[in-house]
This record gives structure tokens, sequence and C-alpha cells, in this order.
């Protein structure tokens, strides 16, 4: 079966600090290679300031990498062919809250997308909206909605809305279920998982939580410092994992669900 | 899947309704507000409502007190200044003037401080520190000190310090707007915009200013209340508006001239000015804290 | 007020403006003429403040040659110039000083002549440089002058403020300095009050002399306090922070009578307030043109605003007091309608614009001369000339007035000496407009004739028919618009005492005191 | 730390640049002869003429001629005034000094009056006295400073004869010209009655310096009141109740530092507030400070003092800020970089 | 032995619309040497239940309960002055957000040597105190792991990571010698490694000074690692209270349930991807309480009843408040 998405040798180098300043912090990130396959779920986890999130950035697009490439279907994504990946990698970003526009309504936020990348008319788009927000468990209505009028669960819903609306292969989630509580927090699981099964999506995420990891991920990516250290299937990894780091990782989440050594 | 209706009613406020709903339970502003549309009535309407030209000088009325005293006279409500030049329809111009002209420049001075700081917050050549520094430094310098240096440098009238008052506030704008936009910028919904592959100008009409909208009121009403300030000043300090021309400075620097035999030619247009920037300051107070409580929510 | 007694004495008086000089022979404007001529200088005449009769002074006595050209002068001895800080002199006054200081400004040649500009207006404007011959030193203590032509107002003159005598010693050692300009602006004289420091807009401060050879007061200090705008030179009265004010204005009158530690004296000037037209700028070089400008102007509503009543309208220059009055003198009445036409027919279209300089301080001639603009302003634009105001400070304004930048200007003039040639002479002759006193810039070989001849009649009869015809002239040329003649006013608090009021010129600070 | 510094020195240099560039393009920009603008002397011979063109090199290239403005700019040489014909850099540092010890003054007042009553406001928010503090602090800085002025002279000279309405001392006293600071040059002089010139020094102070405080002092209770509500309302004031501390501890140990802290940039800043202030003030009340000399040059046209009095007044207010920003950074532990602490 | 007993406490906020109960008759008991968990979903009230027991409450609050005794003090009736001082020595707070209950311009030693008390001093004369609050200072924070005292102590809180940050904290709790400790969310945010390492801190504390521990926090899996007896909130309202093992063995309310259901680490059971049990709807906001039983929306087995709020019940240890609880059907 054909990768849906595969990252080659991907690295970043970043000069922290202006050149001038003494101080200077490097950080350095990759090389990194995986691959997923339509329906497939990765899970990136790793320490704060591991590079998670900039790993993230990179495969959608905000940041440019020093060397590697990205394939999606085995085609090589170029840094300039911004509206194909636009169209096909979607990003879903950590605090739902932040990443709404306070000040539009929630219709005119899910419109943007279809404005600058579809060429759809006024109708096709209210429609095409409309039909999202039922997708991902909303009303209609919601569109008139601004973001203060939500809760934290029908926020995320939205962000994932906004991510779904282009009908992508593939998703990349960065922290999705942090902020929400416990009951909410499994909606979205498995509102997530609901999608991915309809739609055939490809899901990377990341997360600290490693009870949610181990539930629906297919694969494991260990970040640490920038290096990835682990990777493989979730099953392989949580049973049997070989690198120190993580092995802390699993152990500390085996006690914790044990209770008390 | 749930149906989630908490809010029953048809009606979705938006933020800015919502601003205003919190600012009309302050009853201060409010009034203050129909204070500044009334100075902005007295601007449009004025020369309607003054009984007189404020340049005829009535030569049987010279130094008229005003109609409360036991000397006054009732054709003269606020009296008449050195030149028998009835007080209240002065007043009324220089209400006209003053406000109108402030409202002018800080308009124009929005629009420019707003394309530059825009361009200045979204662009990242701009971000030499450097700059950044230098515009602070500008900041911290009071725009009547700036006007009054440009003033010295063009030359006196009322065009030259509108120019002045105009290039003075413009910084405040610049400063203000980038730092919204810089911050904004680094919030996940430009991120967001960005991945929909929206450009630079989308990302600011569309996602920047909607939320920059009431930030932009508030400046505006310190930025008028500021503006009526220097104005003024300049006017009393004869380097703004020149004698003849009814400007609420301008008059106080010419009822000084007879300032302890009429002081009410001092008196009322200080008043004037005073009340035209109490309301404004009240309103952008009222605004502010609006705004704070609607955020805390 | 109430720690009043701690102050040090001294008597501080609210003045209007910067002096231009320390000289009054360099300078015409009254500012300089107060604060020099009577506090650091004496002359050689006076004049009696009270029957206006010229009086002895650094002379003692003088006699004239029966053909009137030859004058001699007895001087004073052991008269103490100023001992300061910059200059300790060793001998008392004598005859050198007095030749030094008349030739400063008549002999060309002289090395002070051309200290400071070597401009001389008010000696130039009576033409006393050309009128003196010679001057001689007798002995130490008597000095001949002797003049071309016998000439009436001679006497008359050298009691002026302007006729001052310098120090010959001082003079000697600042050019051995090579700082001869330091004459003007650190001056030496034998007056009341010696020079101890000026700051620009702030003050002039003086020290009794206390070796001055008349009575004088007890008081310490003298200080003018330079104070333009003329509410807060008020405001200072009431507070206590000037013991006298220079010029009230008549609108501030009413409360000083009413203030009653305040004392207004009032007495009739000779002085004249006019507008005065550019007449070398087309179109005021044309008479019609200037009368038409003159009937525009309703001289009354001007007497109104501005002068609050305490002014007569001005006929000609010269105010009723003066035997040269002329009664029947034809009057401008306002008529815009005659103006308008005047205007319309002599090629100035409606929409003309023209300015008005208006001086930036109070004169007595004219107490607000940028209110009376803006009232001439409204009366103009009723016959289709925008007019704008003009103003400077009022050194700058003067200096470029002397330049002839004006359209217009609304100055005035107060006589120096009771002499009607005091007022025909400056204004308006020829020589005059050099020496900065002919505003009007109107050169009229016609009425210098008349001028001149009528100096060489000493009856009043004679020389009064001159004058009319002068007046005459003036009124058909109308190379100005007199406005007002107005009353002289001084305001002080009760404590001081022994202010005078010279009807001629200069304020007198001499036998001022305070308790 | 260092870098701190250097940057704010660097920025300080470049201002200053900026400044006396600007400076000395103004001796163009204004009509007549730039050399005559550069150094006030209008009526000057042929050869001193020669004389100054050489000393300002104005035959060379402009970049000379701006080179050698700056060193006169440094060597104190600043040009005459047109209109006193005295030099420039002592006029100016008089009139500066008179400013400055003016806004002292009334900066000093803002402050006794603005910070405790904004701590008293903040500490009793929502209170009675809350309310009315903030109402009167809306009219305090809404009167148009002039304004407060007329009324003060009108109300407490005139009228009461209070206070004199002019000037810094009666010119009675001699007081002679040490320091530019009136109260110090007092009582550093020899004068006789010295302790009656500084009590009518003290009395001249009176009137301006408290209508430009009044502006002050509300814009000072506003920026205070607000910051102590601010912390008093901020999670670690809670703790320290909850860690079972007094009021009086709390508000002491961590209220005071906390609420002064961010708010001292604010109110370090009024400082050209008050001196902007100020310069109106002066020409109401006569105080021979550089507001009244720069505007007097206005009218005047003194263009040689209008230039250097614009390069004094932005100099000083440009050197204010940069500096009072710098210490501030580098004093503040708040915004002290993570990785400048703990080594 | 009791040290702290709750009961039906209600707290109101005013708001725009009114005053809303946001605490509904709380109860809750603490006794000697107990880990007592209180669980919740975000702006359930933990943290105000917190600040209303040390009396951090602001002075526009209403508060009311029958009863809230400490060690059989009622702390409702006692002055200010009094309770604090019960405060000082018996009771210490660790904040839920470190960083900013922390002072951040009084260094971390500073702030810690405030809180010891003279009387956990050794007798000795005044100018010794300070060298021995240092030395005790040092102690405490090597207690807590922290082993390179003598920077952290010299550094303001923003300088320091946050596990330190936290450290500190427990460290400031520990060095009153109190009864009771209350530990407002200790752990949010921190990645797991660090997490287990100050979940095993406490516990430690727990067992070698029998002190309690009000552990408040909303993360299940941390809770049930190391709590023995736990309170569920709901909106405000007590849900459900009992030992530990016995509601996850046996959860009467289905609030309770659904909670423990929705952390897949409890579920050995779980097939991958399988969809998580949850309740529908999200948390109403304080502004749309319902009224009655605060979940009735939501709840799956929600009848025309549960709009009255449920009587507390009580079976041995374990208390409810639910019309329908589950396993009781037969009632
Ligand atoms: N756009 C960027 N350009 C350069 N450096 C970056 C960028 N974004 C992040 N970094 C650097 O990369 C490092 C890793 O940051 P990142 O946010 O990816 O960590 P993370 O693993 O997501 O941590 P957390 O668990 O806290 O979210 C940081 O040191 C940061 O300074
Ligand atoms: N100062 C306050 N004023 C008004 N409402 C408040 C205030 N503090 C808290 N609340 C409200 O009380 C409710 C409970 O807040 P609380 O902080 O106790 O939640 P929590 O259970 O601690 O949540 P979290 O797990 O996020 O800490 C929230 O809905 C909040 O809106
Ligand atoms: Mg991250
Ligand atoms: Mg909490």
């Amino acid at each position: 079966m054909n990768d849906l998405l595969s990252v080659e040798n991907l690295t970043f180098e970043n000069c922290h600090g202006k050149r001038w300043q003494h101080k200077e912090k490097r950080f350095t990130l990759g090389p990194v290679n995986f691959s997923i396959q339509a329906g497939e779920t990765l899970a990136i986890v790793g320490a704060n300031g591991s590079g998670k999130s900039l790993l993230a950035k990179l495969l959608v697009g905000l940041e440019r990498p020093d060397s590697g490439s990205i394939y999606l279907n085995e085609r090589k994504l170029e840094q300039y062919d911004n509206k194909h990946r636009v169209l096909n990698i979607r990003m879903v970003f950590q605090n739902s809250n932040e990443s709404l526009n306070p000040g539009i309504t929630l219709g005119s936020i899910l419109e943007e997308p279809l404005k600058l990348n579809t060429n759809l008319d006024g109708r096709a788009r209210i429609i095409k909206v409309e039909e999202t927000l039922r997708l991902v468990g909303l009303l209609p209505e919601h569109r008139f909605f601004y973001r203060h009028m939500l809760s934290d669960g029908q926020k995320q819903r939205v962000a994932l809305a906004r991510a779904i609306i282009l009908n992508p292969q593939v998703i990349v989630a960065d922290e999705p279920f942090a902020a929400l509580d416990p009951s909410v927090r499994s909606q979205t699981v498995n509102l997530l998982m609901e999608l991915q099964r309809e739609l055939g999506l490809g899901f990377i995420f990341i997360s600290h939580n490693l009870g949610i990891v181990r539930h629906i991920s297919d694969k494991i990516l260990v970040m640490k410092h920038g290096k990835v250290v682990e990777s493989g299937k979730t099953e392989v990894i949580f049973h049997w994992p070989k690198d120190e780091y993580t092995k802390r990782l699993v152990h500390a989440h085996q006690a914790l669900i044990n209770g008390q050594d | 899947m749930p149906r989630l209706n908490l809010y029953q009613e048809e009606f979705y406020p938006s933020p800015i309704q919502n601003t205003w709903k919190e600012f009309k339970e302050n009853h201060a502003a409010v009034v203050s507000l129909y204070c500044v549309i009334f100075f902005i009535f007295i601007m449009i309407f004025g020369p309607f409502l003054a009984p007189f030209d404020p340049l005829q000088q009535h030569i049987d009325f010279l130094l008229v007190p005003p109609a409360w005293d036991n000397n006054g006279d009732i054709s003269h409500l606020f009296g008449t200044d050195g030149l028998g030049r009835d007080m209240l329809s002065r007043i009324l111009y220089g209400c006209r003037m003053t406000f109108g002209i402030s409202l002018l420049l800080v308009v124009v001075s929005m629009l420019i401080g707003v394309a530059l700081g825009a361009m200045a917050g979204m662009s990242k050549g701009f971000r030499s520190s450097m700059v950044n520094h230098l515009l602070d430094s500008i900041m911290a310098i009071p725009t009547l000190l700036i006007a009054i240096i440009i003033i010295a440098i063009v030359g006196t009238g009322l065009v030259n310090s509108m120019w002045a008052i105009s290039l003075a506030l413009i910084p405040q704008f610049i400063h203000q707007t980038r730092d919204i936009v810089r911050q904004k910028m680094k919030k996940e919904y430009v991120l967001a915009a960005q991945l929909d592959g929206a450009g630079k100008v989308h990302i600011f009409f569309n996602s920047i200013l909607p939320n920059m909208a009431e930030m932009l009121v508030v400046q505006v009403t310190l930025a008028l209340s500021v503006a009526i300030l220097d104005i003024s000043a300049l006017g009393f300090l004869n380097l703004g508006a020149q004698a003849p021309s009814p400007e609420l400075g301008a008059l106080l620097s010419e009822g000084l001239s007879t300032a302890y035999v009429t002081p009410w030619n001092i008196a009322l247009p200080g008043a004037a000015i005073f009340f035209m920037m109490m309301s404004i300051n009240l309103v952008g107070d009222g605004l502010r804290s609006a705004l704070r409580y609607r955020l805390l929510r | 007020p109430n720690t009043e007694h701690q102050q040090p004495n001294g008597i501080i008086y609210c003045s209007e403006g910067n002096p231009a000089s320390f000289n009054p022979q360099l300078d015409t404007s009254g500012t300089t003429v107060d604060v020099s001529s009577h506090q650091i200088y004496d002359r050689l005449l006076d004049f009696d403040l009270i029957t206006g009769e010229i009086v002895p002074g650094l002379a003692s006595s003088w006699s004239t040659s029966a053909d009137g050209l030859t004058y001699t002068f007895q001087l004073r001895k052991d008269i103490a110039f100023h001992s300061t800080a910059y200059f300790t002199p060793s001998r008392s006054f004598d005859a050198d000083d007095v030749v030094f200081s008349f030739n400063r400004w008549r002999d060309e040649n002289h090395p002070y002549h051309d200290v400071s500009g070597g401009r001389y207006p008010y000696i130039n404007s009576v033409g006393l440089d050309d009128l003196i011959g010679s001057i001689e030193r007798i002995n130490r203590y008597r000095v001949e002058v002797t003049l071309v032509r016998p000439e009436s107002s001679f006497l008359a003159n050298l009691a002026t403020d302007f006729s001052i005598i310098l120090s010959a010693e001082y003079a000697k050692q600042l050019q051995a300095a090579g700082t001869p300009e330091l004459i003007d602006t650190q001056p030496i004289g034998t007056g009341p009050f010696k020079f101890n420091s000026f700051r620009q807009d702030r003050f002039v401060r003086f020290d009794a002399h206390t070796e001055y050879w008349r009575e004088r007061s007890t008081t310490e200090q003298l200080i003018f306090d330079i104070t333009p705008s003329s509410s807060l030179r008020l405001a200072k009265l009431m507070t206590g922070e000037c013991d006298a004010m220079a010029f009230p204005t008549h609108s501030q009158l009413d409360v000083i009578r009413k203030r009653k530690e305040l004392i207004l004296d009032e007495k009739p000037g000779l002085n004249v307030g006019f507008w005065a037209f550019n007449t070398s700028k087309p179109p005021f070089n044309n008479p019609q043109v200037r009368r038409a400008l003159a009937l525009a102007i309703d001289k009354n509503a001007i007497l109104e605003a501005i002068y609050f009543g305490s002014a007569i309208p001005a006929a000609s220059i010269i105010p009723p007091s003066s035997w040269a009055f002329q009664p029947d003198s034809r009057n401008t009445s306002f008529n815009p309608l005659e103006a308008t036409r005047l205007l319309r027919e002599n090629g100035v279209e409606e929409g003309f614009s023209m300015t008005i300089w208006a001086m930036p301080v109070e004169r007595a001639y004219n107490p607000n001369a940028m209110k009376m603009a803006e009232l001439m302003q409204r009366y103009l634009r009723d016959v289709g000339i925008n007019a704008n105001i003009i103003s400077y400070e009022w050194s700058t304004f003067r200096a470029r007035l002397n330049q002839g930048l004006h359209d217009s200007v609304l100055i005035g003039w107060s006589a120096d000496n009771g002499d009607p040639d005091n007022f025909f002479r400056p204004l308006l002759t020829c020589a005059a407009i050099d020496s900065g006193t002919n505003r009007a810039r109107w050169c009229s070989k016609e009425y210098d004739t008349l001028i001149d001849k009528a100096l060489t009649y000493t009856d009043q009869e004679d020389r009064a028919y001159f004058y009319s015809k002068a007046i005459e002239l003036i009124s058909q040329e109308m190379p100005l618009m007199p406005i007002a003649h107005a009353f002289r006013y001084q305001a002080y608090r009760d404590d001081v005492t022994g202010i005078e009021i010279n009807p001629y010129g200069g304020i007198q600070f001499r036998n001022v005191s305070k308790p | 730390m260092l870098r701190i510094m250097l940057r704010h020195i660097s920025l300080l240099i470049l201002t200053l640049f900026i400044l006396s560039f600007f400076s000395f393009s103004l001796a163009y920009l204004f009509p007549g002869d730039p050399l005559v603008n550069l150094t006030g002397i209008r009526d000057s011979s042929e050869q001193t003429y020669a004389l100054l063109a050489q000393q300002y090199a104005m035959n060379d290239s402009l970049f000379s001629q701006y080179w050698h403005y700056v060193n006169n700019l440094f060597s104190g040489n600043w040009g005459l005034s047109f209109s006193s014909g005295l030099p420039l850099a002592e006029e100016i540092s008089r009139s500066l000094a008179a400013s400055v010890e003016l806004s002292a003054y009334a900066l000093i007042i803002s402050f006794v009056i603005g910070l405790p009553l904004g701590f008293l406001s903040g500490l009793r928010h929502h209170k009675f006295i809350d309310y009315s503090l903030l109402s009167a602090s809306v009219i305090g800085y809404s009167i148009p400073v002039f304004w407060a002025a007329l009324i003060a002279i009108l109300l407490f000279s005139v009228q009461l004869g209070w206070f004199p309405l002019s000037g810094r001392i009666s010119l009675l006293y001699d007081i002679p010209y040490d320091t530019g600071f009136i109260l110090i040059d007092i009582l550093l002089s020899d004068v006789p009655d010295k302790e009656f010139a500084f009590q009518d020094a003290l009395r001249h102070l009176v009137l301006p310096s408290v209508s430009i405080a009044i502006v002050t002092s509300t814009i000072v209770l506003r920026i205070t009141r607000r910051s102590v509500v601010e912390v008093m309302n901020s999670e670690y004031i809670q703790a320290a109740y909850a860690r079972g501390l007094s009021p009086r501890q709390v508000f002491v140990r961590h209220g005071i530092k906390n609420a002064l802290i961010p708010i001292l940039p604010l109110l370090v800043m009024q400082f050209t507030t008050l001196l902007t202030n100020a310069m109106i003030v002066e020409t109401i009340f006569s105080w021979p400070g550089i507001g009244n000399g720069l505007i007097q040059a206005i009218y005047q046209r003194d263009f040689p003092a209008i230039r250097a009095g614009m390069l004094a007044v932005s100099a000083l207010v440009l050197t204010f800020t940069i500096t009072s920003d710098m210490v501030i950074q580098i004093f503040d532990p708040a915004r002290r970089r993570p990785e400048d602490a703990t080594s | 032995m009791i040290l702290l007993d709750i009961k039906n406490l209600t707290l109101e906020i005013e708001s725009q619309s009114g005053w809303i109960k946001a605490l509904d008759k709380i109860n809750l008991v603490i006794t000697e040497g107990q880990i007592h968990a209180l669980v919740g979903e975000s702006g359930s009230g933990k943290s105000i239940i917190v600040k209303a027991i040390v009396g951090a409450i602001s002075d526009r609050w209403r508060i009311t309960a029958d009863r809230m005794t400490w060690r059989g003090q009622d702390l409702l009736k006692m002055s200010v002055r009094e309770r604090r001082k019960i405060i000082r020595s018996d009771i210490s707070v660790i904040f839920q957000n470190p960083k900013s209950s922390l002072d951040p311009i009084v260094t971390l030693g500073n702030q810690l040597k405030e809180v010891i008390l003279a009387t956990n001093l050794e007798k000795g004369m005044f100018w010794n105190r300070a060298k021995q609050r240092k030395k005790y200072a040092s102690e405490l924070l090597h207690r807590v792991g922290i082993k390179h005292h003598e920077a952290y102590m010299r550094s303001l809180p923003h300088q320091i990571p946050n596990d330190i940050c936290q450290k500190f904290m427990i460290a400031m709790a520990l060095a009153s010698q109190p009864k009771l400790i209350i530990a407002d969310d200790p752990t949010r945010g921190m990645e797991i490694t660090d997490k287990s390492q100050i979940l095993k801190l406490l516990t430690r504390v727990n067992q070698v000074r029998k002190l309690s521990i009000l552990f408040v926090s909303h993360d299940l899996l941390a809770i049930s690692s190391m709590a023995d007896h736990m309170t569920v909130l709901y909106c405000g309202q007590t849900v459900e209270s009992g030992r530990m093992n016995q509601l996850r063995r046996r959860a009467l309310h289905p609030y309770t349930k659904a909670l423990l259901e929705s952390a897949p680490s409890f579920r050995t059971d779980l097939p991958p991807k399988s969809p998580l049990s949850s309740l529908g709807g999200t948390i109403p906001t304080f502004q749309h309480l319902p009224i009655g039983c605060r979940l009735g929306p939501r709840c799956p087995r929600a009848r025309r009843e549960c709009v009255k709020v449920p009587e507390v019940r009580r079976i041995h240890e374990h208390t409810y408040s639910c019309h329908f609880p589950l396993h009781r059907d037969q009632k």
C-alpha cells in the first residue's frame, strides 16, 4: 500500500537569538523520517521543547525545513506549492480558543479557507459550511455564533471543522486534547476517530497523554532534544521500549495506572 | 449528536455589541457619549445655532457680561468680548472648529498610522530593534512637544499646527497598531489563516482588523482628547489658530488681554474645552473598562 | 503681602517691552527712552514738568548771542558719573563729556559715530546734526555751540529725552579695550540710577546712584519688570509684584479706579495714533486710494472699542492742546460708499488684499493695535479689501518697518517736546524716512519747505500759518490717517510716591519712594 | 545587563545623531543665510563672516559642515540669539534649568498626591472613596493645563492675593546665577535675608507647579490605582493571605513593591508630559524657562534660538526617556531574563 | 480523627445575571492521615472550595455553611485573626499555578523563609534566627528533592522551570509543619515523568509524616494512583464521595462512571481505537446552569424528577446525590 505521507531526512536548524549577541543557542531538529498511510494515526510524544510543535509546523508549511523532503501520495511537496499543501494537509492547534478569531462569526471563519482555496460561490460556500458543521456535531445555526459563545468542546469541534472543510488527506494536530476536560475529551477523541474512519484521513497528533496515545495511535514517534529517539508501532513501543527516555516515559505511565509501587 | 442550544434568543451578539452592552451599564460614560454627540451636533449645525456671526462686532455692546450677570444682556447670552463679538456664537464656532479639526486630524493620523503600523507589524524586515526603539522613544515624547517643535520649524498658523499635530499623533497610532498586529500575528488564528493560504493583506483585513476595531476606537478617543488639548494649547500660545478665528484656545488667549476685567472671556472658552475633553475622556474610560470586562468573560 | 516689609528696598516698574538700547540717541521708542533717558542720564537742559518751560540741567546757565547763532553753556561742577562693576570714573562731569556726546551724533568722522549702527533717528529727524556748526570746549565747565542758522526749537531739542550726556572717559576706556559698542549696552551716565543688569524679556535692574547731584529718594533699587502683556501688568500691580505699571489699557481703567490700593494718574497727552500707508508701494502711492481707505474706517467706533472713550478723535496729527492745532481742518468722516467708489475708480478691485501691521505693544496713542487692526479688518472687508494682520516682537517689528516691508501700519507718535515741529518734522518729512520715523515713507518737497520755513520764524502766529498749510496738505494727500489723541495714564500702588509723568516723554523715578 | 546598556547607549547615540543632524539641516531649511542661522551673527563685517564661514566649514561638503557644527555644539558654541544677541548655550542652559526645576517640583507634588491616593483608591476598590477619587481624577485630567493656571491666578493671586503670579522670585532679590536651580542658588548665595528670599521663591513656585501637577497627579493616581487593583487581585496576594499573613504584612511585603514596579516607568515617563505642560504654563506665569524662551523665539523668528532650543529640549527628553528606560530595565527584576539569573 | 468537616457549603457570586451559586451544598470530610482527592472538570469549583477553606475569597461573595470546622473549631464563626492563626500553623496550600502564586519580585528563598514559623525553629537568640531559618529552608528543599538549593533560593519565580517552582511550593507548604496540605492541581501541564515525581513526593510526605492531603485535580490517573478517598464535583455540586477503590469498582453516580470511563488507561479491556464512552453535551457555563441536578441535561438516566436537587444519600462511607443511581435500580 502506498504511503499517504512520508517524510525523509527532514532537518531544521535554528540560530536562537541574534548573531551579535554572544549567547547563542542552537536548536536543531531532525533528521526525521516517518510515513503514514491513509486512515493511519501517528502520535508524536516527547518532553517539553523537544521540537514536536516545530515538526508539526514543518509539515504544514509554516516553517521551511533546511533539508529533507515531504512526499504526499508519493509526490514531493515543494515549498512554493502552497496550494496543494493547504488543500491536503490541515492543522488543528492545541488551543482551539486561540485558533479561532474572536472578532468574526464562526461562519466567516469556516468560509475563509473556502474563499481562498476554492471557487465556490457564496451560496455553495454556506452550504458547505453548514454541512461541515453538521459533520462535526454542531448545528447550522452555529455559523452565526462568535467564539466566546461556545464551550471548549464546541470550539474544538469548530477547529476540526475548519481542518476538514477542504477535504484534506492529512490532519496534523498539536495537542488537540490537552485543554479539554475528561468528559469532553472523550467526545472529541470519538469524533476524530469517527471522522478518520469516514474520510480515510491520515492523522498525526502530538500529545502528552499516553493513555490516549496508546488508545488511538497506530504508530509512535518519540522525540527528545529535536531528535527522534525511537519510533514504531504503538504496541511495540509500549511493551518493549528500547530507548532510555522512552522507557522512563512508559514506566511512569505504567506506574500511574497501576498505582504506587 | 446532542442538540446544544444554549442561546435561545435569535440574536447573536457580536463582540462589539457586547462591548456596547457593557458600556451602557456605565451611566457616566453614556451621559458623556451624549455630550460628545452634542458636540458633534454643534460641529455640524453650529452655524445655524449661533445667533450672530462670530466675527461681527457689535460696537454698542462692548464687554457685556453674560446674561446671568446683573449687567448682562439677554441678546448676548454669554456676553461679548472687547470688540463686541458675541461670545456664544464665538464659542459655538470655536467648538465646531476645535472639535472638527481635532476629529479630522485624528482620523487622518489614524489612517496613516494604522497603515504604517500594520506594515511595520506584519513585515519581518521592519523588526530591526533600533527602529522599534526609536519609535518607542518618540512615543515617549508628548505630542504637544513634538507639535511645538514642528511649529518652530514650519512656522505658526492654523494649517501648520494641524500638520504638526497630525504628525505628532501618527507615531502613537503606528506604535499601537504595530503592537497589536505583532501581538495578533502570534495568535494561532493568524497562523490558521496563514495555513488557509491567506496573504498578508487578507490576514490584516480579515483576521486582525476585526479584533483591533475596539482598541482603535479607544485609541481614537485618547487621541481626540490629546488633539483637542494640543490644538487649543497651540491656539492659546498663538502658535496655532490666529487671533480673529474663533478657535477655543485662541479665544482664551484673546480673553487674556481683558482677563481681570472680564473673567468670563476666559472662563467660558476654557470651560468649553474642559467639557469637551471630559466627555471624551469619560467615553474613552467607559469603552476601556467595557472592553476589559468583556475580555474578562 | 505680609512679607512685603521683609523684602529688600526697591521699586519695581512693570514696563511693556525690551529696550532696543540703553542710549536714547539711538532709538526713539518710548520703551528705550523710559528705561534710559531719565534714569541713567542727565541733559544740559530740562523741561519743567508742570509749566513746560526749559530749566537748567547739567548746565547751570546759558546765554545766546544776539544773532541767535551762538549758545554758551555754563556747566555744573562736581557731578559724579556712575561707578559700577565695569567702570570707575576718575573725574567728575565736564565739558569733554558734552563735546563727546554731541560729536558722537554730529560728527560723521567721530570714532563713536558708527558704533551701534550709527543712526540717530530723533536727532536726524529734527535736523539737529545739520543745525549745529561747531561745538567748542571753552574751559572745563564752559561749552559753546554755534548754529549754522538761527532756530527757535534748538534749546527745546536739547531738553528732550534724546540729548543725553555720555561719559567721554568711559568711551575712551572702552575704545582702548576694543569694545566701543558696550557704551550703549553697559551705559554710564550721571543720572539718579546706575545700570546693574539687563535680561532680555525679563528685567532691567538699576541701583541707586548715591552721589547723585540732585535730590533723590532713598530707593536702593529700581527694576523694570518687562511684561509685554498689559493684563499681566495689571495683575502684577494688583498683587503688589509691581509698584507701578506702564500703559494701563483703557479697558482696565475702571478696575484700577475701583481698587482702593491703586492710584490712577490721568493727563492729556501730546500724542497721536494713526494709520500710516506705505506711500512708496502701489497702490498706496495714490492719494485717492489712501483717502478711500481712510473713508472706509469708522473712527468713532475705534475710539469706543479701543480707547474706551478716553481719547479724542484726531483731525490731524496735531493734538488740540498744541497752539498749532487747527480746529477747522477737514475731518474724514466715515463713508464706505464713497470709499468703495473711490477704490474702484482707482483700480483697487474687490478682493484686493493688503497687510495691516499692528504694533505688539501698548502705547498711549494706541493701547491695542492688534484689536484695532481686527476692527479695521472688518471695515475694510465691507469695501472689498482683505486685510491681513501682521505683528512681530517689538524690536523686530520696528526693524522690519524700517525696511518698508509694510503696506500700512498702525502706530503713532508721542511728542518729545512742546514744539509742534516735533510732530510735523519726524512724522512726515523726507529726511525722516531714513531716520525711521516717517512710517508713511511720504516725501513731499512742498511739505518740507513749509516745515522748514516755519522754523525760521520765532513768532507763533507766523509759524502757525505755515503749519496750517502743512495740515491742509496732509489732509489732501492723506499719507496717514490720524485716529486719536489719547490721554496719558499712569497706575501705581498707593504706597508709592514721586512717580512723575513727563508730558513730553519718558517716565522719571528720581523722586520715587516707598515706605 | 551589559547588553541592555549597550543597546540603550547606541540608541541614544543614534537618536542624538539624528537630532543634531536635523537641527543642522534646519539652518538650511530656515529662510536666510545658513551661516547666519547657525551663528546668529547677522550684521557681521566681511572678515568676521569669512572667519565664521571657516569655523563652520561652510565652503566644504555638507558632511564636513555637519562635523564642524557638531564640534561647535560640543565646545559649547551654540551661536547667538537674534533677538538678544547673547550666546545661546548659556541662555538655553539657564532656561532649561528653570524648566527642569519647575517640572521636578511638579513631579514631586504629583507623586506626593497621586501615589498615596492611588494606593488608597486601589485598596478600597469599588468603595465610595474609590469612586469619588476616580471622578475627581477625571475632572483633573480633563482640565486644560493653561486654563487651570489662569483660573488659579484669578483665584489665588488676583482675588485672594495669596501667591505671586509671575517669575521665580521677586525681582528685588538679586540672586546670582549658579546652578540654575533657584532654590539651590539661594542657599548657595550670600544675599542678605536668605530665608526670606527662599520663602519668596517657594511662594512663587506654588501656583505654577501645582497647576502643572493637577493633571499629572491624576494620571499618577489612575495608573497607581489600576496597578494596585491588579496586584491585590493577583494570585500571589491571595496565596499570601492563604499562608496566613495579615493584610498589613501582605500589603507591605508583597503589595507595594509589586504595584510600583510595573508602573514606575510609566510614572517616570510623566516627566516629559510635565515638561511639556511646564512649557505652556511658563508662558502664563512668566517663568523664565525653555518653553517661554522657545515660544518667544518662534514669535520672533529667532532661528538660531529655535534651532538650539529645539535641539536642547528634544535631546533632554530623549536622553531622559532612554536612560530612565535603561535604568528601569536594569533594575527591574521582573524583566530580567531567565538566562541572566542563576548564574 | 476528623480534621476538616464541611457540610452544605454554599457560595454565591454576583454576576451580570444576578447571584449564582458557584458552590451548591458541598460536603467534604477529611480525616487525619488521609489523601483525599477532589475531582471535577475545569470550572467545577474546586479551587473555590480551597479558597473558601483558607478564607482567601473576595468579601463580595456570599458564603454560608451548616458546618465548617477545623478539629472541632468552627472556622466561619471565628474572627479573621484566629482563623489566620490556624491556617498559618495547621493548613498549607499549594496553589494551582505555582508561578503566579509566587510573588514575582521576591526571591524564592525569602518567600520560603517568610513561611517558616518561629516555633518551628530551635530555641536560640534572635541573631541566630536568620541562620537557622536558612538552614531550615535548605533542609526543606532537600526534602522535596531540590539539590542546588543555593542558586534556586536566590532566583525569582520566572527564572526557574515549572517543576522546580512546584517543588518550592511544596517546600513552603511543608515549612510550617501543617496537619493538612491542600494541593490544588499540583501537576497541571506537567510532563509525565515530572508528574510522577511530584506525586511520589506527596505520597511520601503523607506516609512519613502522617499528614493529610487534600489533592485537587482533574487528572484521574494521578488521583487514582495516590488517593484513598475521592470526592467528585460537578458544576459546584458534590456528586459522589467515598473510598477510592470503592468508587472505581462501583460508582453509583452516572457522572462518576462517565468520568472514570473516559480515561482509556483505566480500561484494560478496551480495544484500541474503539469509541470511548462519554456523556453528550458540554459543561454548562455558570451563567446557564440548569436547575435541580446540574448534570440533568447530559445525564443518560435523567428523568423529570431531576429538576429537583437530589438529596445526599449515604451507604457506609460512601455518599452520593442522585435520584437514579446506578446499580440501585431495584429501589
Ligand atoms: N519557528 C521557529 N523558529 C525557530 N525555532 C523554533 C521555532 N519554533 C520553535 N523553535 C524552537 O524549537 C524548540 C522546540 O520547540 P517546540 O515548541 O517545538 O517544542 P514542543 O516539543 O512542542 O514543546 P511543548 O511540549 O512545550 O509544546 C524550542 O527551543 C524553540 O525555541
Ligand atoms: N473571582 C471570580 N469571580 C467570578 N467568578 C469566578 C471567580 N473565580 C472563579 N469563578 C468562577 O467559579 C467557577 C469555578 O472556578 P474554579 O477556579 O474553582 O474552577 P476549578 O474547578 O478550579 O477549575 P480548574 O480545574 O480549571 O482549576 C468558574 O466557573 C469560574 O468562572
Ligand atoms: Mg508544543
Ligand atoms: Mg482550579
